[in-house]
């Protein structure tokens, strides 16, 4: 049975490795000038989508296992950003990280409970439980309802950068995107990450080494649902608001598909898969194609015959094989 | 004698591991053959390539003058071909009777029941009870009755013995000596020559996913040698 | 073949020891009524035809299985309600049946990650890969000890069967295991690695208890103290290989078809 | 003067995939369009153009569209805007680009309260209007003891609030309320609590969906027959027209337009069925009006700039098919009449979408809160 | 008269009565899925948008073609269960040897796209379908008015649940598919046609969604989005049953919607979570659920 986390292997060879620095390169300094050619707001949701993609990623992709619930923690982690904010007057960046230290205990909460069954059992209880929470958040009081948390102020970064220049914030984001992504590389690149590695591989066979997988999976758990978080606090900084298309169950399936349209497994796939979901539901909103058929039909032919994603699909390829890329299960 | 079953540089592969190098076998009808062979050679691998199961496969399979490359898996026991997994394969939800009764007749002249739990009284007794209650030699036998049942021309038996009590070793002995008497084809694998030697009429020794050598019952002394060499024993 | 090098201690220690053990599944029992004691220093087998409940046993004794009935005790430690991964760090260490490696790990990978843990570098989030190198020393020592350096940097997938044994035994000695379990270490080996691994579990047996399922005969006559044979799922007989060996009811359940 | 870069852009921006597809969608942009047409097509010799989006229901993407128009589409005034979370989060932008809104599907009194912007304007109705409307108006009918049936989150416990308020103030009592929560499928069990209070008036704080098949349910358990009254807070015709008559009759429910008030209105109705294939409900027809307000006051004003339009807008009364006499409040609260309706019978339609029948007109001025007590800080 | 915890026993009674009818639907979706589950181990997500399929087929059926409630009970799951089989012959089964939550991802969009169809083609607010006449009115019980068509689908939901779990225990049709479940290679080399026993199981499956659906109609509005919902509590409910048993899931079904109806009397704020929160419990308990066989 092909395993859903097919890997790249960790050796890639020499020109991989500076194929990849020059694309990293690239890429950044495409990021870096981007606010003179596009829209800030737009990249900036596309920047926190990325984050988000890659922190569901990390469990998914790192762990093999499949959230259905990460909505939660996004759409969590906005809320309480968005009301320490608006409402107790938190600088923006303690504001976010009351919302990631919020989104980590919910991840705390949900993975303990979830991780005590595998597969499609793990999403659907993921699944379950996220809808819970938002059934919480539609009834509770700070949320305000379907009105959403509104304007919520951007404020002065360290006291002296102020966030409504949307320059600033733009960069501003850029930098917690970076940050967050080295986390995740480092994360996936540590003896922890060789622990989870291992146990994807062969859980019984970790066990019996004495790891107690439960708690390495938790942990796995917690870190992606805190960076999710990140993106979450992030995002209604940039917005100004929280609602609660954030944390319903939709959200959770679009971060499957931008995960899964980028590439399962890969460090950047979910950043261009992040890319593509964002620009084709800015697009379709002035078209007359509803939005739901595409995505329905997207997330239909990705796992038909494009599973290994934008990314992994390159790294497979002839091209991606001659530039020493390696891509197998 | 015609060969029912001709098998020539047959090829199997699991994932991507080559496990069968080019195997070549002829059954002549009414045989009785026996492959014998270390653990992990390809003894159950051939047979799981012969009844379909493995598909990644080349080479040339033909049965009853059919090819059999082409056959999908559930039409190869329309062809003839009756299958005993080494694992036995008894159904733990179906009871005994459901087990014996789910393969599909496929042709004229196959057992009855009746004469089924005649071969094998201690079915009847259980028949209500279910699959997995059974012992391991009861199980066995349930496996081998299963496909008598279906009117199979050949029968194909990865180590049946596996395992078994010794009375029960002899007991299945004796029901594939019947069969034998029948008309019915058995390709046989067995690592228990011993009790292979008693009921088959030629061998085929496999090793490293080939065929290493071929002869039959009566040259079984002069080959020990090699047999010792093969098997390790 | 002489197996008194370490018959000369007059009372072996027991370290591990199972009651009254008892599995059901769903109405069937795999295991029953089974007692069973591993000595400190030696090597037990456990024999007896397929489906005779060894693999049961153990998982449960790993706690890998949850025994229905019975008590198991390691090392003077009550341990039938421990979860296995706490089983594993408390000193008892087992294989599998089927080879248990890292597929797609390589080999040096392989033992490395079992070495993690004893050296506590197994939750660092923060730190890079290369923070493992220092355990590669030890990694090297353990695949040379089962002649394995050759193959350091090979995917374990690439591996053929038999030196994927062998590996998965120099993963479970760099936990440098009190008691090991090893779940038929010789099938579908090769002849060289079956004397390999015979070699080394006799080396091993120095100073650990090892509990070993195995077919082949002439390995556990070469190298195992006690004998414990299994049928459906109960003690049949116990004893050194020649007592055993000789029991007119385990010839008749498990050698008998040998006579011919 | 004229149009600041040659020509007339609004935008309607709405959900036209989701829950609110009937309720505003595509139909909206229609009545948009009718609007643009009617007026000519030009204004200030300007070429008038409307575009649409499918804000999906999701405040980032409409938040991202309206920047997005306002900024480099050249689009000058945004509406419909069909749920408050959008309608806040698109107005708080226009607030701080200066740029001019026109809510006709939101139902929330924040957007001409405490979030009131000087360049936004609410049009078609607020949750203080259908509480007046059903609440207040019924009691006076006779229904004078209410039972809520109330959605599980804040726009369902406004609508009791305020609906109950009226209820009280009429002299009705409130025996009882029951919070089912949202999209829940089955009400029955609900149902039957508000069987057994005994109360004349069943009130259904819910909204889409939920107030459908409650109102379905309660005919399948004969509340009704009964001589119990359903009362609808939030529902307009495109959702009866969903329900049928069958199950939708006798229910009381508020709209601020229907079509078959007069000759005027069956005018418009009829035009803009020959487009669209169905009879426009108050957020339709508000959308027309809205649009058309707005070219007016481009017209008035002699150009597109915001302040000078938002001036005229604020200034000018309404007088078309859906204001007929509307005045817009000082907080952006265009006050027009509301109507109590009630659904017919199955054999007393004599034509399709022929659903209601007047019970009462609720003058404007008692429909919308006061300006000066709104709470908007633009109210001096 | 007799109160318990200032609930009146006639009201519970009645309560009572009507979570059975919610359990009926329930234990309809969930023993789809389990069907579906037990023999091609996919996660069906697209069972809601398949029981919404069968309310719109019903509707459509009687809007376009005058076809009534009576054959559309039948002719609606047999046009989806062959909409399903379609799927299965299509896309499903390239598959079957991935990772199964490939299986999960596929039917969820597919759930998306069916959906988002109806949305775009219907609208939303959802269509009126009828009670048929001969089930129109209602009785009373005494202690609650019943519908005569609530009472219907308690009646017609144990039967088909009963008939399902006959047809699976006890005919051959039944033992292939239990035999299937366990070891498909082997019953194929049987010479069963599996590929097409599993096409029948996905058209089951969906037809039993359909069917829900079809009974639902008169109930609930018929709209696109009736389906998506549900299914996330039906998810629920499987966990909390565990996929063990055909009786399993149609029990649990049952217990559930009638632990569901007694919290919308007891504490209705919680009563859409209630479920959920019962699912937290057993998987703190016993985390391969109710009825669940594997660890
Ligand atoms: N499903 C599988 N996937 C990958 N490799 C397999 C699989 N089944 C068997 N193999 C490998 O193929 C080789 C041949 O296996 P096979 O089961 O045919 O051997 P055998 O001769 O029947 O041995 P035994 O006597 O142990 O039954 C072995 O090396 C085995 O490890
Ligand atoms: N999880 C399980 N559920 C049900 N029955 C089981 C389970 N595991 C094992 N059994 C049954 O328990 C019995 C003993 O199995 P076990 O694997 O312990 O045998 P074994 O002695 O290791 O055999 P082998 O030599 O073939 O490995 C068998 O009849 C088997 O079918
Ligand atoms: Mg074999
Ligand atoms: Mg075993």
């Amino acid at each position: 049975m092909t395993d859903i986390t097919e890997t790249i292997r960790a050796e890639k060879s020499r020109t991989a490795l500076s194929v990849q620095a020059g694309f990293l390169t690239i890429g950044l300094l495409l990021l870096l000038l981007a606010p003179f050619f596009f829209y800030p707001i737009f990249l900036m949701k596309l920047l926190c989508f990325a984050l988000f993609a890659c922190a569901f990623n990390l469990l998914l992709g790192y762990t093999g296992l499949l959230s259905f619930g990460h909505a939660t923690f996004f759409g969590g982690a906005a809320y309480f950003t968005a009301y320490t904010v608006k409402s107790w007057g938190f600088p923006p960046e303690l504001g976010i990280l009351t919302g990631v230290v919020g989104a980590a205990f919910l991840g705390l909460v949900m993975g303990y409970l979830a991780i005590r069954r595998q597969g499609i059992y793990f999403a659907m209880i993921t699944l379950a439980l996220s809808q819970m929470f938002f059934f919480f958040c539609l009834q509770a009081e700070f949320t305000e309802g379907e009105d959403g948390i509104q304007s919520v102020p951007r404020g002065q970064l360290f006291g002296f950068i102020d966030l409504n220049n949307s320059t600033n914030m733009y960069y501003f984001v850029l930098a917690i995107f970076i940050i967050g992504m080295l986390l995740i590389w480092r994360f996936i690149h540590s003896p922890f990450g060789m622990i989870l590695k291992s146990i994807r591989e062969n859980e019984n066979r970790a066990i019996s080494l004495g790891y107690s997988v439960a708690r390495y999976k938790l942990g796995a758990f917690v870190m992606s649902a805190a960076l999710a978080g990140l993106a979450g606090a992030l995002k209604s900084l940039v917005f100004q608001f929280a609602t609660l298309t954030d944390v319903a169950w939709q959200m959770s399936g679009e971060v499957i598909l931008m995960t899964l349209l980028g590439g399962i497994g890969t460090l950047i796939g979910p950043i261009f898969g992040a890319g593509l979901v964002v620009t084709l539901q800015n697009y379709l909103a002035t078209s007359e194609f509803p939005v739901t058929i595409i995505t329905g039909v997207v997330f239909m032919i990705c796992v038909l015959i494009f599973r290994r994603g934008i990314v992994g699909e390159f790294y497979a390829s002839w091209v991606g094989r001659k530039l020493g890329f390696v891509y197998r299960r | 004698m015609a060969a029912l079953l001709d098998v020539q540089g047959l090829n199997a592969w699991y994932g991507e591991s080559h496990v069968l190098h080019g195997v070549d076998m002829r059954v002549g009808e009414g045989e009785t053959i026996t492959i014998l062979g270390r653990n992990g050679v390809g003894k159950t691998t051939t047979l799981r390539t012969i009844t379909g199961i493995v598909r990644a496969r080349k080479g040339k399979i033909s049965f009853g003058g059919a090819d059999m490359m082409l056959v999908p898996l559930h039409k190869t026991a329309h062809k003839g071909i009756g299958f005993v997994p080494e694992e036995r394969g008894i159904f733990s939800t179906l009871t005994v009777s459901e087990n014996l009764l789910l393969p599909p007749v496929v042709a004229e002249g196959g057992m009855s029941l009746d004469e089924i739990y005649e071969l094998f009284p201690n079915l009847y007794e259980r028949r209500a009870s279910s699959g997995t209650k059974l012992s391991g030699g009861e199980q066995q036998m349930l496996a081998i009755a299963r496909v008598l049942r279906t009117g199979v021309k050949m029968l194909l038996l990865d180590e049946p013995t596996e395992g078994l009590a010794p009375v029960i070793v002899q007991r299945i002995g004796e029901v594939l000596k019947k069969l034998k008497e029948r008309g019915m084809t058995i390709l046989l694998v067995e690592q228990n020559f011993r009790f292979a030697s008693r009921i088959a009429d030629r061998f085929y020794l496999m090793d490293h996913g080939q065929m290493v050598a071929d002869f039959p019952v009566g040259e079984l002394p002069q080959r020990m040698d090699t047999l010792h060499r093969v098997l390790g024993v | 073949m002489a197996v008194s090098a370490t018959q000369t201690n007059a009372t072996p220690r027991v370290v591990l020891s199972a009651r009254g053990l008892r599995k059901d599944f769903g109405g069937f029992a795999a295991v029953k009524n089974v007692d069973l004691d591993v000595h400190d220093a030696s090597v037990h087998a456990l024999i007896g035809p397929n489906g005779a409940g060894k693999t049961t046993v153990f998982n449960l004794l790993t706690k890998f299985l949850q025994p229905t009935h019975g008590t198991i005790t390691l090392m003077g430690t009550d341990i039938t309600r421990t979860p296995p991964d706490k089983v594993a760090r408390m000193g008892l260490v087992r294989s599998f049946q089927i080879s248990a490696v890292f597929p797609h790990l390589s080999v040096l990978d392989n033992v490395r990650v079992a070495l993690q843990r004893p050296n506590n570098l197994s939750t660092q989030f923060w730190r890079p890969v290369s923070a493992l190198d220092r355990l590669n020393n030890r990694a090297e020592q353990l695949l040379a000890s089962v002649g394995l350096s050759k193959e350091r940097d090979q995917i374990a997938a690439d591996l053929s069967y038999g030196r994927k044994r062998v590996l998965e035994i120099a993963t479970t000695l760099a936990l440098d295991p009190k008691v090991l379990l090893l779940d038929e270490p010789m099938a579908g080996m090769g002849r060289e690695d079956v004397s390999v691994v015979s070699a080394i579990i006799r080396e091993v047996a120095r100073d650990r208890a090892v509990l070993m399922v195995e077919h082949n005969l002439s390995v556990v006559a070469n190298i195992c103290q006690q004998v414990t044979v299994l049928q459906r799922g109960e003690i049949l007989a116990e004893g050194d290989y020649a007592t055993v060996s000789q029991d007119p009811r385990v010839r008749e359940a498990y050698m008998g078809t040998e006579e011919g | 003067d004229g149009a600041s870069d040659g020509k007339v852009k609004i935008g309607i921006l709405n959900d036209q995939s989701g829950v609110y597809a009937d309720f505003g969608g595509k139909w909206s942009v229609e009545a948009a369009n009718m609007a643009a047409e009617d007026f000519g097509g030009k204004v200030l010799d300007a070429p008038i153009e409307i575009v649409d989006a499918d804000h999906q229901n999701k405040p980032d993407i409409a938040s991202n569209i309206a920047r997005q128009w306002y900024d480099t589409e050249q689009v000058d005034a945004i509406m419909e805007l069909t749920t408050s979370s959008v309608a806040l989060a698109v107005q708080a932008i226009g607030k701080e680009k200066k740029k001019i809104d026109i809510v006709t599907g939101a139902a929330t009194t924040d957007l001409t309260g405490k979030a009131c912007s000087p360049y936004g304007f609410h049009w078609a109705y607020d949750t203080h209007a259908l509480a007046v409307g059903t609440g207040g108006a019924l009691v006076k009918q006779g229904g004078d003891s209410w039972f809520f049936l109330t959605a599980d989150y804040a726009f369902g416990y406004s609508l009791e609030k305020q609906g109950s308020d009226f209820v009280k103030s009429n002299g009705g009592t409130v025996v009882g309320a029951v919070r089912h929560p949202l999209a829940s499928q089955d009400f029955s069990s609900f149902l039957l609590q508000a069987q057994s209070s005994g109360a004349k008036v069943v009130g259904l704080a819910n909204a889409g969906l939920d107030t459908a098949n409650a109102i379905k349910q309660a005919a399948e358990f004969g509340i009704t027959q009964g001589g119990q009254r359903l009362a609808a807070l939030l529902f307009t015709l495109a959702e009866v027209h969903g329900l049928g008559l069958e199950a939708a009759q006798g229910l009381t429910l508020t709209e601020g337009y229907y079509w078959n008030l007069d000759e005027e209105s069956r005018a418009f109705g009829k035009k803009y069925f020959a487009r669209t294939g169905r009879m426009p409900n108050m957020t339709h027809a508000g959308t027309y009006s809205a649009v058309l307000q707005y070219l007016k006051a481009i017209q008035k004003a002699g150009t597109d700039e915001t302040d000078a339009v938002a001036k005229q807008l604020h200034e000018m009364s309404v007088d078309d098919v859906f204001g007929r006499g509307g005045t817009v409040g000082p907080n952006g609260r265009m006050i027009h009449d509301m109507y109590l309706l009630q659904v017919k019978k199955p054999d007393e339609s004599k034509e399709p979408w022929d659903y209601f029948n007047v019970l009462a007109t609720i003058p404007g001025k008692d429909a919308y809160i006061d300006p000066a007590k709104s709470g908007c800080d633009l109210v001096k | 008269m007799t109160m318990i915890f200032g609930i009146p026993v006639q009201a519970l009674l009645g309560q009572l009565l009507i979570g059975l009818i919610n359990g009926s639907f329930y234990a309809l979706l969930s023993l789809g899925l389990a069907i579906i589950f037990g023999l091609l181990r996919v996660i069906n997500f697209a069972h809601g948008a398949q029981y919404m399929l069968g309310a719109f087929v019903a509707y459509l059926m009687l809007a376009y073609g005058g076809i009534g409630y009576w054959p559309a009970l039948i002719l609606a799951p047999v046009a989806v269960g062959l909409f399903g089989a379609v799927v299965e012959r299509l896309f499903l089964r390239r598959l079957y040897d991935l990772d199964p939550l490939y299986g999960l991802l596929f039917t969820f969009g597919m759930a998306l796209a069916i959906e988002g169809t109806f949305r775009y083609l219907y609208g939303s607010s959802g269509q009126p379908y009828a009670t048929p006449a001969a089930l129109a009115g209602g009785t009373n019980l005494g202690f609650m008015f019943l519908p005569i068509y609530r009472g219907w689908v308690i009646v017609v939901s144990l039967v088909v649940c009963i008939g399902t779990w006959l047809l699976i225990e006890k005919t051959k049709l039944g033992a292939y598919l239990r035999a299937a479940t366990e070891n498909t290679v082997l019953v194929q080399v049987f010479g069963v046609n599996v590929p097409l026993l599993l096409t029948l199981t996905y058209a089951l499956g969906a037809g039993l969604a359909a069917f829900a659906g079809v009974l639902a109609a008169p109930i609930y509005q018929v709209s696109p989005l009736m389906g998506s919902n549900i299914i996330i509590v039906v998810f629920a409910v499987v966990v909390v049953g565990g996929m063990g048993s055909i009786m399993g899931a149609i029990v649990t079904g049952y217990v559930l919607g009638i632990a569901e109806g007694l919290t919308k009397v007891f504490y209705p704020e919680a009563s859409n979570i209630v479920i959920f929160v019962i699912m937290a419990i057993v998987l703190l308990v016993r985390p391969a659920g109710l009825f669940g066989r594997d660890a």
